[in-house]
């Protein structure tokens, strides 16, 4: 029974998808949104975070808060996967529950 | 699924008010049931019927009321929450002597209590949280 | 589960209560949102629901003792916390990790008890101290997570 | 010396307008002019006057209207701030067809706009904000 | 200082200009903040003050070109930075490190220029990329300093 | 002509002290206010930010908001002034300017 996490923070300015990351269980879902979409940098001094995590979380990034902030799929981290509002929805339903690390 | 959505800022300060309605949007738009969106904390402050956002911007209490109109969706304010920050219904508004015509509830809305929020967590397959 | 199985079978089984975590990240007083949350805890007692608290990250600052509000003006809420238990919530669970990278120990925080009615009205600590391992994995086993 | 204030984030939610209070009453105690309170960003809701705070609670908009009275104070609400987010006097209520008794702008405050806040950084010896 | 210096002296001296800051620390959109500052900028233009704009931390991202806005359903507020050299303010200080650390260079960011009336109306870059050490110094200069 | 920088945020969740350490200049004010004074602590992960410069800035940590939150000066960063709001108003007039790092 898996969980979503949404974060809505840019990881330089918070410490909400630090702390999300470290109490984050294996196959948990990390969605990154509004200013949260900015964890997604890579080459960033944040990115290694995600980065440590790519292999035992799966992360989702909202692409309508990308395109709003002028970010473009080839500066994010690979693997991450860009989705809308559906794909948030589709998140919610099939997991458990659901955390906002706000 | 039945989904219930928290909100809990206030509207344009902060994204979580346009973000939890483009999602209740969504979810809807999908054929989910939305059992209730709750405002709390600033949340309660997307209830007022006062605003006057610029011409070339978004009008996110008037989003919300059209959208409970089309849905017959269950918009729920905290009082509590509201009264700390002045939303009130005619009621509410009455009761405080705030005089006639000083209700600013917007249409749609409805204030209750504290309740309605652990009762939609108990109801709802799913409770998704928007805030700052 | 274990309640419906002891439902007769004739009579519709009641719902099993769910689990409902208040995640506490925030300081007090800075910001509303540690008192607001605690009171939804205390409406949200009345309604038969396994409750429990976490205190991550600087929500542990709401626990630290002798919080005086006088020179603000504004209200102290800390001593709520000793009620919780006659509202019928004594989990109080506080990451030890968000202790020490804040300079805190346990002898930090105000005690918080309740009686427990199943063991002669024995005075029990609500808080526990678990490490952010322990927290990440009771996390996931709750069904609603409210964050303010 | 004439000291000015810009309170940005709106009562009870956060610490600012608070913490501004405080700060004023103490620079007026120490005998410095307060050329103005300018409130901007969510900072225009503490001009309701339909707050309600609970009764142990200090109620904020009522101690500026009164820190206003006591030293005719200029508590000044941004107007296209106010308006986004449902701040209004009588004449905005008009102009808006909201209603008669709908303003709901609390005593001792007024209406105006952003030139108000440059206007105070340029007249004031020292600008100090308060914020999240 | 130079202004005063020229004023005849039987007229009263002319308050020099203050110099004026705009700190933007935030991104855009997450928050009304970025948005708001600008409205700010834009009403103060009118006042003959010197005027200056940083841009640091995570404010450097209100400056990323290709924002679209349209997929939210919110206003992009973005090219209204264009337009800040017609109001005479042509000071945008960006900080080199904020943007290394976000893994930014000059070249993610939109052209902001103005036309400078004391050299032919000459088309010249209004962003300036400072280090973290110059934006300190140039912050300690300002009379006013307005952070949203 | 020094400067007073004011910071409302805690270490541990925001990077505003962090930033206005990195901007101020030899001889300025910092005072801690609101959830700002949980800087102040000492034997915290944010304590060295303070204490590597504590030889040419000077800090001051609004007492109000100390024991609101229940922290007591043995619990802080050696060398560190405890003001009330009046003493807040005085680093507002003898410095040149002032900044809220937000």
């Amino acid at each position: 029974m898996t969980m979503l996490h949404t974060i809505n923070k840019s990881p330089f300015e918070n410490n909400a998808l630090s702390s999300a990351l470290k109490h984050a269980q294996k196959g948990d879902a990390i969605l990154l949104i509004e200013d949260g979409v900015y964890g997604a940098l890579k080459g960033t001094t944040a990115s290694g975070d995600i980065w440590a995590r790519r292999v035992d979380l799966r992360f989702y990034v909202l692409s309508a808060d990308l395109s709003a902030r002028g970010l473009a799929k080839g500066q994010l981290i690979e693997g991450l996967n860009l989705i809308d509002y559906a794909g948030f929805v589709d998140l919610v339903t099939t997991h458990k529950s659901s955390q906002a690390w706000l | 699924m039945k989904i219930s959505i928290l909100v809990n800022e206030g509207p344009y300060t902060h994204q979580a008010s346009d973000s939890a309605y483009q999602f209740t949007k969504a979810a809807l738009e999908k054929g989910h049931e939305v059992f209730r969106v709750f405002f709390y904390n600033d949340g309660v402050n997307n209830g007022t019927r006062l605003t006057v956002p610029p011409q070339d911007d978004r009008n996110i209490q008037k989003n919300w009321s059209e959208l409970a109109e089309k849905h017959k969706l269950d918009l729920v304010v905290c009082i509590a929450a509201a009264q700390r920050r002045g939303i009130l219904d005619e009621g509410e508004a009455k009761r405080h002597g705030k005089g006639d015509g000083a209700a600013n509830i917007a249409p749609g809305f409805r204030i209750s209590g504290l309740g309605q929020l652990i009762e939609m967590g108990i109801e709802s397959d799913r409770l998704v949280v928007f805030g700052d | 589960m274990a309640d419906a199985a002891k439902t007769p079978p004739a009579k519709p089984a009641k719902a099993a209560p769910k689990k409902f975590m208040y995640v506490n990240r925030r300081a007090p007083y800075g910001t509303i949102y540690a008192l607001e949350s605690l009171e939804v805890v205390l409406i949200g007692a009345a309604f038969d629901q396994e409750v429990a608290l976490a205190f991550i990250d600087d929500g542990v600052f709401q626990l630290t003792k002798g919080q005086d509000t006088k020179p603000l003006g504004v209200k102290n809420f800390s001593p709520t916390f000793r009620a919780l238990g006659d509202y019928g919530v004594t989990k109080l669970y506080v990451e030890k990790e968000s202790l020490q990278e804040r300079g805190l120990t346990i002898a930090d925080l105000q005690a918080v008890t309740y009686e427990d009615e199943n063991d002669g009205f024995k005075e029990k600590p609500s808080i526990q101290v678990l490490t952010r391992a322990e927290m990440g994995a009771i996390m996931q086993k709750q069904d609603v997570l409210l964050n303010f």
